[in-house]
């Protein structure tokens, strides 16, 4: 079945689903995902009546991570007289994750949201298409088959999908949100019981075996264009301090300035923080304006975090996330010991 | 045309600690060269954006008065970095001052008026220069009747005293100092400033109202001097913003179209009113 | 007016001549992005570019720009003054939206009392050769902000592409001694001209987005408090992009860089937002523009409102970066639509 | 102005000696170094001690910040685990040290740059080792110039 075939069938269940929900009252607003006005966008839309509910749309470039609204609540979560509104969230399968890792983070109360789960089929690395299109208009950009069919004025070009897919999403293992065992209503639409993920990070053996000085050549390459707009960090759902690190100053931290030092620091320190937090979602690669690819450093998070603690984040509200968790034989085989 | 951003630099010449917890100082700073000081040219009510080098930059208004001379003072509460490493400093350390800026109290059209100063807390440094502009010998003559009335939470708190109790004995101004509680020893008014005003209730006739505070004062105190019969442009106040820049180009103080560091600080009421409640 | 013709081929001769005086600017490639950037090789130059990424404001307002240098010698302090505000600059095929920024640029740094030395003095400096957009996009709207994309105004020297040539011209002073020293250029032909302004048509006609911009701003001054604005920062996640790829944003912060053990450091100038909640945080904790509906408002206003009264012109070029850029599509053509709703409805009620 | 910590160039006759910045915890490491020095064992008078009073309280900021700051190296060292004076303060941060250690790398920072261990109150001669072995990985490492600004 094709691409575009799958995603319709995606859509209309959406869509009869969120209906239901709203006209049963078993949610107060949805948010979800709109067609966008640019090709390769997609825009995230509040709705909370049956009328609206065929603006919500579900394609590959639906790649906002949608727990961001969350974390805070925006205003139109939140009623002056009833208070926190129960919000049904458009969930692919790291929103979801997202969601569920906010809640045993206490930011998120579960019983106020629900999770609409959707069989996520991977989004386009929109990025790297604009980039190989180069400078040329992308006037339309479609889904057929295998392949993305982009258009231009006097241009038609196809990318296959598996190829140009967002790099996080090439060996998503969860694709559908989880189910959490002691909130049985808490999701609805398709949802999974993941247990015992494999995952070998292949990915990034290649990069890993490179030499230090090749690492720090890569990354360094990669940053280099970073403008410090924080795009990266606004678009986070983990990211929701109120002083974010770089932007303490009693005592000033770390430069603020695009000056290769800082910007290696920052992009350190926030993967850092992302440590046993990131859900994969890849929002902070694909929000970036200069196509800055963070992938990497998610990825051997994830397998940092794997590897060690034997922890998937997002999956149990119930279980301490690893680095605010302890076990007194944890590997320590990086310490020093005399010979 | 000099570039705007770079400081005329000054040393300490002496600190005073103001308050009993001992987190404001007055500073009181020497120029370097003389022609920076004679380009130092100065109206009660304008700031300065002085900078310890290497630490960084804040606007403070100017304590002391145009007629002070030989001098500038600036009061600083110790509450972030740049105010921090003030605190830190010693006599005879570099200051980097760049200034006069703002629009400051409109000493010409209050000429032959009446004035009304109310203050709160340590924002009274630009009402202290405004208040000695006016006693100097030279000035006295073109302004009315002037009346501060100062309030702070804790005798504790109440800057200048040793100008206050001067003020105090002379009898062209009428001093009233009011602290917000009962305290053993304080003699003179006891009540928030708001109802003071009240208490007070200076006649709108031929006068202007200067108010600077922390904002509940201002509001308090501006809705009292309304009720009995002050018009709207004759309160001025003197706002307060994040500025960095403090010549209108790095954007941040903006209230609408206005920039509070070229504009104001210093706004009458009627144009506050004018302005978007973004302040 | 002069023009003359450059072969496509011979940009790299007319590069080796100027770059000898100037600290010469073009489009480059840098990491898939156009960007503008000190060309060493004439080869790196890529002319043939719909826009780039980041405007060519930050040649001349770079991202991090030192105001001065200072060092310490005991409790002295000594300043340093810039010594390189005088090298000549040259930024070459800069678009028509971008040029024009220059000249947006240029008026509010010397507004004022007090005039922003740094930038003007380099600006000064920069001649700039502004180059005809032949296939504007979709997101370009330049016409409804009175721009063009054949505008020459703001430019010293204009070329036009014409396939295998360019057509140079003249403008300014500046250009005219610029195209003086070009010796070899040939001298352009009537049909030439002819074809420049056939492709200025089609460009110009090509435009799909247009807006009235004097109803926006009237709109906008009447509508500081209204519901409209809860709805349009809604779905904004307050990054920065909007802003820092606008040609028309200004705003900076100013900071102090130390080279501790040196003794020495730098009071620096970088690009800062609005977007930001630090932006006007004060050190008491008030904040005056403390959550996203004020601080979209605040974009929208400045550049709309604000900036007509103060300086009588809008603070936006048209370049359509910010709606390219914002990853959440909460873009500018669907917030002035929003806000031009505004009016439809007022309108229907006073005529109901 | 604070005055120079660190002299970023060494006299040119003289072979170059790293300078490391050490984070100890009060209870073990920093009596260590202090049972070290009053037994008379030799280390390397490479290392800049900072006190701090465990090692959960160690930051990651602090270890980062130090390699911006020009440090050459960076020696952490905490009680044995189960030894913490704070019960679990250690625990806690090896786990951050961990992903530090592996990310550090990942980035390309040389793995030497940032060593960990343990060493007790009573392990004077173990503190004075592991110092000294610290001191030739980095020393092996050269100078740490990835930082620098330029200026």
């Amino acid at each position: 079945m094709g691409l575009e075939t799958v995603n319709k069938d995606i859509e209309t269940n959406l869509r009869e689903i969120a209906r239901g929900l709203l006209k049963d009252k078993k949610v107060d607003v949805i948010i979800g995902y709109k067609k966008g006005t640019l090709p390769l966008l997609s825009q995230p839309i509040i709705i909370d009546s049956e009328e609206e509910v065929d603006k919500l749309i579900w394609n590959n470039l639906c790649y906002v991570n949608l727990a961001k609204y969350l974390v805070p609540r925006v205003p139109r979560f939140v009623d002056s007289e009833k208070g926190n509104l129960k919000v049904g969230v458009v969930s692919k399968g790291c929103v979801g994750r997202a969601l569920i890792h906010l809640a045993s983070e206490n930011k998120i109360n579960l019983d106020e949201i629900t999770i609409i789960g959707i069989p996520c089929n991977g989004v386009i690395n929109r990025q790297r298409i604009e980039m190989e299109i180069g400078e040329k208009e992308i006037l339309e950009v479609s889904v057929s088959g295998d392949n993305i069919i982009v258009k231009g004025k006097d241009f038609e070009k196809e990318f296959p999908f598996d190829e140009y897919m967002n790099d996080l999403c090439k060996g998503c293992k969860i694709r559908k949100p989880p189910l959490v065992s002691k909130a049985p209503d808490l999701c609805v639409g398709e949802c999974e019981e993941y247990s015992n993920i494999v995952d070998d990070f292949s990915d990034i053996a290649e990069f890993e075996a490179l030499t230090p000085e090749e690492k720090w050549n890569q990354i360094t390459e990669e940053l280099s264009v970073c403008t410090r707009c924080y795009a990266c960090r606004e678009a986070c759902p983990m990211c929701y301090c109120n002083l974010c690190f770089v932007d303490q100053n009693k005592p000033v931290w770390f430069g603020k300035t695009t000056d290769l030092p800082d910007v290696f620091v920052y992009h350190l320190i926030r993967a850092m923080h992302m440590a046993g937090r990131c859900v994969a979602c890849g929002a902070c690669s694909l929000v970036c304006p200069m196509g800055i690819d963070l992938n990497k450093i998610n990825r051997k998070l994830e397998k940092i975090v794997k590897e060690r603690f034997d922890f998937t984040s997002g999956l149990d509200p119930d279980v301490l996330p690893p680095m605010v968790d302890f076990k007194m034989d944890d590997a320590q085989e990086f310490m020093l010991e005399e010979d | 045309m000099p570039n705007p951003y770079i400081p005329m630099l000054t040393k300490i010449k002496s600190i005073i600690s103001e308050n009993e917890v001992r987190d404001i100082k007055t500073i009181e700073l020497e120029f370097q060269k003389e022609e920076d000081y004679k380009a130092f040219d100065y109206i009660p009510g304008q700031f300065a954006e002085i900078s310890i080098i290497g630490k960084g930059e804040c606007p403070i208004g100017i304590a002391s008065s145009p007629t002070e001379e030989g001098t500038i003072k600036f009061t600083i509460k110790k509450m972030g970095t740049v105010t921090s490493s003030f605190h830190n400093s010693d006599i005879g350390d570099t200051i980097g001052v760049r200034g006069p800026l703002g629009n400051g109290w409109p000493m010409e059209e209050l000429k032959g008026q009446n004035i009304v100063v109310i203050g709160g807390g340590f924002a009274f440094s630009t009402l202290r220069s405004l208040v000695l502009y006016v006693l100097d010998d030279n000035h006295r003559k073109d302004y009315g009747d002037i009346t501060v009335i100062y309030g702070n939470r804790d005798s504790g708190e109440v800057l200048y005293r040793d100008v206050l109790e001067e003020w105090e004995k002379r009898d062209d101004i009428n001093v009233v100092l009011t602290i917000d509680r009962e305290e053993e020893g304080w003699t003179r008014k006891v009540g928030f400033v708001a109802a003071i005003v009240k208490e007070v209730a200076p006649s709108p006739d031929n006068a202007v109202a200067i108010i600077c505070g922390p904002p509940i004062m201002i509001r308090t105190a501006v809705d009292e001097l309304v009720k009995i019969g002050w018009k709207d442009e004759k309160i001025l106040n003197s706002l307060e913003m994040r500025m960095k820049c403090g010549i209108g180009k790095c954007g941040r103080c903006n209230i609408g179209e206005k920039f509070v560091c070229i504009d104001g600080p210093v706004f009458s009421l009627a144009e506050l009113k004018k302005m978007p409640n973004e302040y | 007016m002069v023009e003359k013709i450059l072969k496509k081929d011979d940009i790299g001769k007319l590069y080796s001549e100027l770059e000898k005086e100037y600290k010469f600017y073009a489009p480059t490639k840098v990491k898939g992005n156009i960007a503008f950037k000190h060309i060493l090789n004439a080869e790196e130059i890529e002319l043939d570019y719909l826009n780039s990424k980041v405007p060519p404001k930050d040649v001349l307002f770079p991202q991090k720009e030192t105001i001065f240098e200072y060092r310490y010698e005991g409790k002295e302090v000594i300043i340093e003054e810039r010594k390189d505000l005088d090298d000549k600059l040259l930024i070459f095929g800069v678009r028509p939206c971008d040029a024009y920024s220059f000249k947006l640029l240029e008026d509010f740094f010397a507004s004022g009392d007090f005039q922003d030395d740094i930038f003007l003095k380099k600006r000064e400096n920069a001649t700039i050769i502004g180059i005809g957009c032949n296939s504007p996009r979709q997101s370009c709207f330049c016409t409804s902000v009175g721009g063009h994309p054949f505008q020459k105004e703001s430019t010293d020297v204009f070329l036009s592409d014409l396939g295998d040539t360019y057509l140079v011209e003249a403008i300014s002073e500046k250009g005219k001694e610029l195209v003086k020293k070009l010796s070899w250029l040939a001298d352009a032909k009537k049909a030439d001209m002819e074809k420049s302004k056939e492709l200025a048509k089609l460009a110009e006609d090509s435009f799909t987005t247009k807006f009235n911009f004097d109803l926006v701003t009237k709109v906008l001054d009447e509508n500081f408090e209204h519901p409209v604005w809860q709805e349009i920062s809604e779905s904004c996640i307050g990054c920065s992009s909007c802003t820092f790829l606008c040609p028309t944003c200004t705003c900076f912060d100013v900071i102090d860089e130390n080279d501790e053990y040196n003794n020495r450091g730098r009071r620096i100038r970088i690009w800062d937002t609005c977007q930001s909640c630090l932006y006007t945080l004060e050190t008491s904790g008030h904040n005056p523009r403390p959550a996203k509906i004020q601080r979209c408002r605040n974009r929208i206003m400045h550049k709309f409102s604000y900036y007509p009264s103060n300086y009588d012109c809008l603070g936006c070029v048209g370049c359509g970066r910010c709606i390219t850029a914002c990853p959440v599509n909460n873009e500018l053509r669907l917030i002035i639509d929003k806000i031009l709703e505004i009016q439809e409805k007022s309108g229907e009620k006073v005529s109901a | 102005m604070t005055e120079p910590i660190v002299e970023t160039k060494q006299s040119e006759n003289k072979e170059w000696e790293p300078k490391i910045i050490a984070f100890l915890c009060n209870w073990c490491s920093y009596a260590g170094a202090d049972l070290a020095g009053v037994s008379r064992i030799q280390y390397p008078p490479n290392i800049r001690i900072v006190r701090v009073p465990c090692s959960g309280r160690i930051n990651a900021y602090f270890i980062i910040k130090s390699l911006t700051d020009g440090w050459d190296g960076v020696l952490i060292s905490g009680c044995h685990p189960g030894d913490c004076h704070y019960i679990s303060g250690n625990l806690v941060a090896r786990r951050r040290f961990a992903i530090l250690k592996e990310l550090l790398e990942f980035f390309g920072i040389e793995p030497g740059r940032v060593n960990f261990m343990w060493a007790s109150a009573a392990e004077g001669e173990r503190f004075a080792v592991l110092v000294r072995k610290a001191t030739e990985i980095v020393k092996k490492l050269g100078p740490n110039t990835k930082f620098e600004k330029k200026w």
